[in-house]
């Protein structure tokens, strides 16, 4: 290998580089970084040199760094003279011969192409590759590229790391050379100062103040180290920094150490990063080869020598002082400042650090100067940084992004958002010294000033983005935890401090905390803030500091209400699935009981737990399924139709009344206490069968003619008959619950009278006003509100209904009244103003409605209803609409386009959602939330401003479904018991159930059963029950495949 | 440059020796700072952190043990937040290991308990860890007591700076570091120990002591170590 | 500082560490890299006693001090490895996907109890009594976009669910060598 | 807390040895002062089955070790206004806390049939089951005075008997310390 010494050697160099990078015969480039070997790249580059070896392709075969979407990956760059360079994504060993045919006959795969580069900037150079294609979006038109702009990673997944020669091709040691030529250090400092490069390890510290204090600093020996210990988790955007690009770390600590004075380098690099360290070991042999680095650099008299030394797990040592004390031969315990390591650093001589991304913007700034540097990024810190995007979020990867990019960017719109069904709650940034930011602040620019300011910070650049499932109170621990176990334990308040601050998240995880706790927990992060003698111990509290202040409700829950929302602790639940199930039911007990064939045990457990087993069985929308443990094998235990089918055989099976019975003999004795229940809908029958329960006389108080609210009055027919409600109300009339039919509280009786006959009441009316909608032609004839219709219907009320109907929504009403009006002989069509997955509805229901003839129109919103001579409907015309920002609901809004597009119909059906009635609420006197104009009740008691009043059910949570509305019904009962009798009853209500607690020796392998539904044609055309339940043996296998998650080490 | 600068402490003016730390221009005019880790003659680390004071103009307390005083600073040693912090950092360590002072060869003579009756230490808020840890008797004239150690390392330096021994230094890291004897020998099967005493003179606290000494008897010649530092020139 | 005259080292040994002392002497980090290189070129991939004695009898450095930072550094091992590794990601994206219950998984599967960890509870290097496995977890891969992630013998397996882990150990178990 | 009714005193003798009782009395003089305003309602100085209601100051001296301990400790804490724990024992949980390091089931096999020569059984009627830990008075029950010491000084003890009786805060900073 020639050394560069003169102008001449380096563009012979530079030629030769560009040869390899643009060749004749066509270049092909796996990308191979240790993610990309991870997703099976490496099979695919030898499958990839035997083809071309095989066929006797002259094709270019190289190896590149990460080009940066690690959920594409394997990605392979393919270049034909003249053709754009093309990215291909998710490419396997098995489409190698494919490729090669297309390649070898000039064409490019279009199927397998992500997204195209027809020239590419990399600051210190261009590269033309060429055009065409125009079908294929360009790299930075997809969503995942969108707005990055890649300073750092200018040359990552494009050339080849282990080739000095591509990196001199593509304007490599450019800047070095003319540094050494121009030979004035303190320019280039004050270009570094002018730019003002900050720090990009997280303190966000100027680099160029660093730099000319280390210049000023008279020692016979200086050092410059490059930290690459990167500890955090959650942070790899170094790694591939250097496995994509390892001169252009060299360079720039080149440049540095001329500019300062120093003349020895040294990369701290984890040990976890072997193909890091095995890259940057071959390049710095290349350009000690190549005279670039080592002795008389380019033949210019400065030598600087660099050397490689691999850190050996320890996060603190990526605090500065302690990185010193490891490369002096101690352990990595942090040293105070004063001294700064810029007067005495390692050795007592002066040293200066920097981040590894850091250095590699040094090289930019000195070809395109401080000007061009601070047009990205914001004001007060120019210039990108890297960060790497992960976690619940669908497409990850590393982004490189100037400061200053608002958060919602990166989740919603590079990341795409949460995966279907899930819904983004925060975005963690700075690893363990950062903070979990709520989705509420996405708006926030990052930047070090900005997310300081919310109690985080940017630290190295980790985002890792969480969902619902995700419980913040664990996120904090699981910090503590990494931090306390990462603690080097020089200073008291972390060795401590951590310790005790764990014990204390370990009693909140475990449901054990005290109120105390909350307390104590603030004031040990303060102390821990303001005492620690390093970074490490400064910046541990901050993900606790900001949960406790942006989720304190979420810690409140753990308290209090000894509950996790998320399900993640475990001791705070009996199992996942009874944690996701709004009433709490101990599903895995009457799955043993079932399996047992103790059919009638399993009912008794069932019914106690929901006493309407069998509409919920038909109508729940199923949370426990995803939270199954079973899905980590193949799918979720069908839990749902299990207690379904239970149910119906009680039922129908004969001995119903002697079941009764059996569930009268756990009735507590009269209490004498006589409660009131305003409106039978699922809500209030399931507070009254508990309030009865337990010995109360309850009296329920209802406007329509019968009990049953939304079940009997809203759900069609074929959903869930009508005879299957009476069997379950028969079980509520025989404890002795009284009804007052057609009473409308407010006016038959007034809230005042029931204060003063009862000693509690509970207001559960349900949401049964429409929701006013902006729409021209809503009072022409034939315009219906899907309650009001399907409430008429199932009073046998004659409704008069079109031939061709339209409904306008995409929630369960929706679906209903589309269904029902098909049965009705009408041609039926619903428009949704969003994608399909972003419907409400249930899915098993929005397919079974195609299935039976129902046809969808999704991104329309209602503009206009026609109206035709005499009044009556004749179309509705709809906007179209494409998906714009992301709102709080963490799904796009939708945006008229003005297209208008036009349908046919005689009928329109607004299902767009029911509200509270607000007339109600203000003439209850009670008192309301301001904003969302919703009953104001305690989270814990749902008692309301008026005591014993209570209220639950949609009334105060807003249209939501069954199950989740029952779960506030149970919750009132037990509360009310509480005041009521002034001690916890609740617990004894249940009888003991003997049933196994031993694992399943052998867990059985059949898949996931399903209810069989009949075939559309024929249940399209009447109203009987659409779907037959479980057969008894598809329910024993079912219970078979249960994992029961409920035994654990302490409990058996 | 004269060699005399004045900085203010808690409003008054103190004149201080240019390059001496504010720990000890504090202690030469009288005032106490608290502190467990530090001793004159020997390097200050700031491991405990009960010597951090609030310099004006500077927004995070600074260990006054290792921050030189500079003409002009103004610090304040006591405010309501440090005491509540030093208060803080005594309850973590006697929480931390099994501080039974009732049976201890240094009750009434431990730096730790002294402290704690100076700020007012009534009780620990935080739950004591009861950690299983062992005595180490094997060294004919001395005891080491893991219980009673709070890894202040006053030990480890006067070993390796004073004595140039260099037997002891602190194994393992964050809550599980313990004081190790070379490598992880016992005390009495130490190859470099000179059984000068030093550690044990130099100890805050009951962890090391000399043998025959019973309850409330093991009373510590702290200045000697200074004494010789100072004689041998040992940093600042 | 005597020399440890009562260390019997094998020749190749006392060699293979005089010509690490010899080439590193002086640089930057020189400890540590002798030490992973010690540890690497052990068949079972630790650092026994009398190697620790002899480097720090070579390099005059105190035996406490060499002792400090082999008990500092996760990575260094003063108990035997077993012949096969199983490390698990602890990263917080691989914590938010579930990793730590392939932990439990697979040290379930192995036999390995609570107790049977040494050094810090949170670090969970735990060997099986055979020799065979070595359980260990590590802060982050740096593989974030594969979460969870676990490491089979040097090999990367990403996306792992408790099923496909369980698999490969088992194969691992099988296998004779 | 002046007033003309008698103060009801009550103190309580845990997993202690009796010292903080023995330094109460040692308070000398003061006893006589205390009988005019103070009722003495339960302890083992008095002859009370049950611990009475309505208790106005109650002194706890030793740690919480068996489930006994428990029990009592919550009994005064539902029924006392002011709880002192009295003594590093109830403050620290002291001496008793030198055994939490080995299991229960062990230390009771090393006692009472390793280390017994006649009668060897762990004593199982009667007796209150050990607690996995002793520990502190704080730790069971909302503790609202300590008073360090063991024995805890009689002056410190004086002194915060007669800040109560005369309805002020005791400030104990450089009159007590631990051990």
């Amino acid at each position: 290998m020639k050394r560069i010494t003169d102008l001449s050697s380096f563009n012979a160099a530079h030629e030769a580089g560009l040869k390899k990078l643009l060749p004749a015969a066509g270049r092909i480039a796996v990308g191979m970084g240790t993610c990309g070997v991870g997703n099976g790249a490496e099979g695919l580059y030898h499958a990839l040199s035997d083809g071309i070896q095989g066929r006797g392709l002259g094709f270019h075969l190289a190896q590149v760094g990460c080009y940066g979407p690690c959920s594409e990956e394997p990605l392979v760059n393919v270049w034909l003279p003249g053709k754009p360079l093309v990215i291909l994504h998710k490419v396997q060993a098995q489409d190698v011969a494919a490729l090669l045919d297309d390649l070898s006959a000039g064409r490019i795969p279009e199927e397998l192409a992500l997204c195209k580069v027809e020239e590419w900037d990399h600051i210190t150079g261009r590269v033309k590759y060429g055009s065409g294609l125009p079908d294929l979006p360009k790299w930075d038109e997809i969503p995942f590229f969108a707005g990055q702009s890649k300073i750092v990673l200018r040359n990552c997944g494009l050339i080849n790391p282990g080739d000095i020669e591509e990196y001199l091709a593509v304007g490599g040691y450019q800047a070095l050379y003319k540094v050494l030529i121009d030979a004035n250090p303190e320019m280039v400092i004050e270009q570094i100062k002018a730019a003002k490069l900050r720090g990009r390890g997280g303190a966000g510290y100027q680099t160029g103040l660093k730099w000319d204090m280390l210049r000023k600093a008279v020692a016979d020996q200086k050092y410059l180290i490059c930290n690459a210990d990167e500890g955090d988790p959650g942070a790899y955007m170094n790694r591939n920094e250097i496995e994509g690009d390892p001169h252009g770390l060299i360079e720039g600590m080149v440049i540095g150490g001329y500019v300062t004075g120093a003349t020895e380098g040294i990369l701290y690099v984890r040990a976890e990063y072997p193909l890091a360290v095995h890259r940057l070991n071959l390049a710095i042999q290349e350009a000690e080869e190549r005279g670039l680095l080592g002795e008389n650099i380019l033949g210019r008299g400065f030598s600087f020598k660099l050397s490689l030394v691999e850190g050996a797990g320890a996060f603190v040592c990526g605090e500065e002082t302690a990185l010193i004390q490891s490369l002096e031969g101690r352990a990595g315990r942090p040293t105070p400042r004063p001294p700064y390591p810029a007067e005495s650093g390692l050795w007592g001589t002066p040293t200066n650090i920097n981040n590894v991304e850091t250095w590699y913007n040094v090289a930019p700034i000195v070809v395109k100067g401080p000007a061009w540097f601070t047009e990205t990024g914001s004001p007060k810190s120019p210039g990108t940084k890297v960060f790497s995007l992960v976690g619940k979020v669908q497409r990850t990867g590393l982004v490189e992004m100037p400061l200053g990019t608002p958060l919602k960017t990166f989740v919603y719109d590079i990341g795409g958002g949460a995966p279907p069904m899930k819904t983004v709650k925060s975005v963690q940034t700075g690893g363990p010294s950062g903070g979990c930011i709520p989705k509420e602040m996405f708006d926030t620019p990052v930047d070090y000033e900005t997310l300081a300011q919310l109690g985080s910070i940017m630290g190295s650049g980790g985002m890792v983005v969480m969902d619902e499932d995700n419980c913040m109170v664990d996120v904090a621990r699981y910090f503590i935890e990494f931090t306390h176990s990462e603690s080097c334990g020089k200073c008291v308040p972390c060795r401590v401090g951590l310790d005790q601050m764990l014990a204390i998240l370990n009693r909140f995880t475990a449901g054990k905390a005290t109120e105390a706790d909350l307390g104590m927990l603030d004031e040990l992060s303060r102390m821990i803030r303001d005492m620690s003698l390093c970074g490490l111990g400064q910046t541990a509290p901050n993900p606790v500091l900001t949960t406790l202040r942006h989720f304190r409700q979420e810690f409140e829950d753990h308290l209090r209400a000894h509950r996790c929302r998320a399900g993640v602790c475990e001791n705070l639940a009996l199992s996942p699935c009874e944690n996701s199930c709004p009433l709490h039911m101990n599903i895995p007990r009457f799955l043993e009981l079932l399996k047992a064939d103790r059919l009638e045990d399993a009912f008794l457990s069932v019914v106690m737990d929901n006493p309407l087993p069998a509409s919920t069985g038909r109508v729940c929308q199923h949370p426990c399924d995803n939270r199954c443990r079973r899905a980590g094998i193949d799918e979720a235990v069908n839990m749902r139709d299990v207690h379904c089918y239970i149910a119906d055989s009680i039922y129908k099976g004969g001995r119903y009344d002697e079941m009764i019975e059996r569930v009268l003999q756990h009735r507590f004795p009269p209490t004498g206490r006589k409660v009131a229940i305003v409106g039978a809908g699922p809500t209030g029958l399931t507070c009254a069968f508990y309030l009865a329960m337990m010995g109360h006389s309850v009296t329920v108080y209802e406007n329509n003619a019968d009990a049953g609210g939304m079940l009997r009055y809203a759900l069609p027919e074929y959903r869930l008959p009508k005879s299957v409600l009476d069997d379950e109300l028969k079980l509520i009339y025989r404890l002795g619950v009284e009804f007052v039919f057609n009473s409308v509280v407010g006016e038959t009786i007034t809230l005042n009278d029931l204060s003063t006959m009862y000693d509690g009441v509970f207001l559960s009316i349900g949401t049964w006003k429409e929701t006013w909608v902006y729409l021209p032609g809503t009072e022409l004839k034939g315009v219906l509100h899907a309650l009001p219709f399907l409430e008429a219907l199932s009073k046998e009320e004659q409704v008069p209904l079109g031939r061709k109907v339209v409904v306008i929504g995409g929630g369960n009403a929706a679906i209903d009244s589309a269904r029902t009006a098909l049965r009705m002989g009408a041609e039926v069509t619903v428009i949704y103003r969003r994608e399909r997955k972003d419907m409400p509805a249930i899915p098993e229901e929005t397919e079974a409605a195609e299935d039976e003839g129902v046809k969808y129109v999704f991104l329309a919103a209602p503009h206009r209803i026609v109206s035709g001579e005499e009044g009556g409907v004749v179309a509705i015309e709809c906007a179209k609409t494409t998906l714009g920002e992301f709102d709080s609901s963490g799904r796009r809004k939708p945006v008229p386009t003005g297209e208008i597009q036009r349908f046919e119909c005689d009928t329109v059906i607004l299902a767009v959602g029911e509200t509270v009635d607000l007339d109600f609420l203000k003439a209850s006197g009670l008192k309301l939330k301001e904003k969302e104009k919703m009953l104001d009740v305690s989270p814990f008691t749902l008692e309301t401003s008026r005591s014993n009043f209570y209220a639950g059910g949609d009334l105060i949570s807003g249209a939501s479904n069954v199950s989740n509305a029952m779960g506030y019904g149970k919750k009132a009962a037990r509360n009310m018991d509480q005041k009521l009798m002034g001690a916890f009853r609740w617990p004894k209500l249940w009888p003991e159930f003997e049933y196994s607690m031993v694992p399943p020796a052998h867990v059985s392998e059949c898949r996931r059963h399903h209810i069989h539904e009949l075939p559309a044609d024929e249940r399209a055309k009447g109203f009987m029950e659409a779907v037959t339940g479980l057969t008894a043996v598809e329910a024993m296998e079912e219970t078979g495949r249960c994992l029961r998650c409920d035994i654990r080490e302490g409990n058996h | 440059m004269d060699s005399k600068i004045t900085i203010r402490i808690d409003g008054e003016l103190v004149k201080a020796d240019r390059g001496s730390t504010i720990f000890e221009t504090a202690k030469a005019a009288g005032k106490r700072i608290p502190g467990l880790c530090n001793m004159k003659g020997l390097k200050p680390v700031g491991a405990c952190r009960l010597c951090m004071v609030e310099v004006a103009g500077v927004n995070r307390l600074l260990p006054s043990c290792t921050t030189p005083a500079q003409e002009g600073m103004s610090v304040t040693i006591h405010s309501a937040r440090l005491d509540a912090y030093r208060k803080q950092a005594l309850e973590l360590l006697l929480s931390e290991r099994n501080h039974v002072c009732a049976v201890c060869v240094s009750n009434g003579h431990c730096e730790l308990q002294s402290l704690a009756t100076a700020l007012g230490v009534t009780n620990v808020r935080y739950g004591y860890r009861y950690p299983k840890l062992g005595v180490d008797l094997s060294h004919p004239r001395y005891v080491l007591d893991h219980n009673r150690c709070i890894l202040c390392t006053r030990c480890v330096r006067v070993c390796a700076e004073v004595e140039g021994a260099h037997v002891w230094d602190i194994a393992g890291r964050g809550i599980h570091s313990m004081l190790t004897c070379e490598m992880n020998r016992t005390w009495g099967g130490s190859r470099n120990c000179t059984s000068c005493g030093k550690c044990v003179q130099v100890c805050p606290t009951g962890a090391l002591a000399e043998k025959g000494f019973a309850v409330e008897e093991m009373v510590k010649r702290t200045t000697s170590v200074e004494r010789l530092a100072v004689v041998r020139g040992g940093s600042r | 500082m005597m020399v440890a005259d009562s260390v019997e080292l094998k020749r190749e040994d006392r060699e293979f560490i005089d010509s690490l002392v010899s080439k590193h002497r002086g640089r930057p980090g020189m400890l540590l890299t002798i030490l992973e290189s010690i540890q690497e070129n052990h068949p079972q991939r630790y650092l026994p006693d009398d190697f620790l004695e002899y480097l720090a009898a070579r390099m005059g450095m105190p035996t406490a001090q060499v002792y400090s930072v082999v008990t500092f550094y996760s990575l260094f091992n003063l108990k035997p490895q077993g012949k096969h590794t199983v490390c698990i990601c602890r990263g917080t994206a691989c914590h938010t996907r579930g990793s730590l219950r392939l932990l439990e998984g697979v040290r379930l599967q192995l036999g390995l109890r609570e107790g049977e960890e040494e050094g810090s509870a949170d670090k969970m290097t735990g060997t099986t009594a055979d020799g065979k496995f070595t359980v260990r977890t590590v802060a982050c891969f740096g593989q974030c976009a594969l979460a969870p992630v676990a490491e089979v013998d040097h090999r990367i397996l990403g996306h792992v669910n408790e099923r496909a882990l369980e698999r490969e150990v088992e194969y691992l178990r099988k296998a004779r060598r | 807390m002046s007033g003309q009714a008698k103060v009801k005193l009550a103190t309580a003798w845990l997993d202690g040895c009796s010292g903080c009782h023995m330094s109460l009395l040692d308070v000398d003089e003061l006893l006589v002062a205390l009988v005019e305003r103070v009722e003495l309602v339960y302890g083992p100085l008095v002859d009370a089955p049950e611990y009475p209601d309505a208790v106005d100051v109650a002194l706890v001296e030793g740690a919480v070790s068996s489930v006994g301990d428990q029990k009592l400790a919550q009994t005064i804490r539902a029924k006392t206004r002011i709880l002192i724990s009295l003594g590093d024992c109830a403050v620290t949980s002291n001496v008793p806390s030198m055994r939490n390091t080995i299991p229960v089931q062990k230390l009771l096999e090393r006692v009472y049939i390793e280390g017994a020569d006649a009668a060897q059984a762990i004593p199982a009627d009667g007796v209150p089951a050990l607690l996995r830990h002793a520990v502190p008075l704080a730790d069971v029950v909302k503790v609202d005075i300590h008073i360090p010491g063991c024995p805890p000084k009689p002056g410190a003890i004086a002194h915060v008997l007669t800040s109560l009786l005369d309805g002020k805060k005791p400030e104990l900073t450089g009159l007590v310390k631990f051990g």
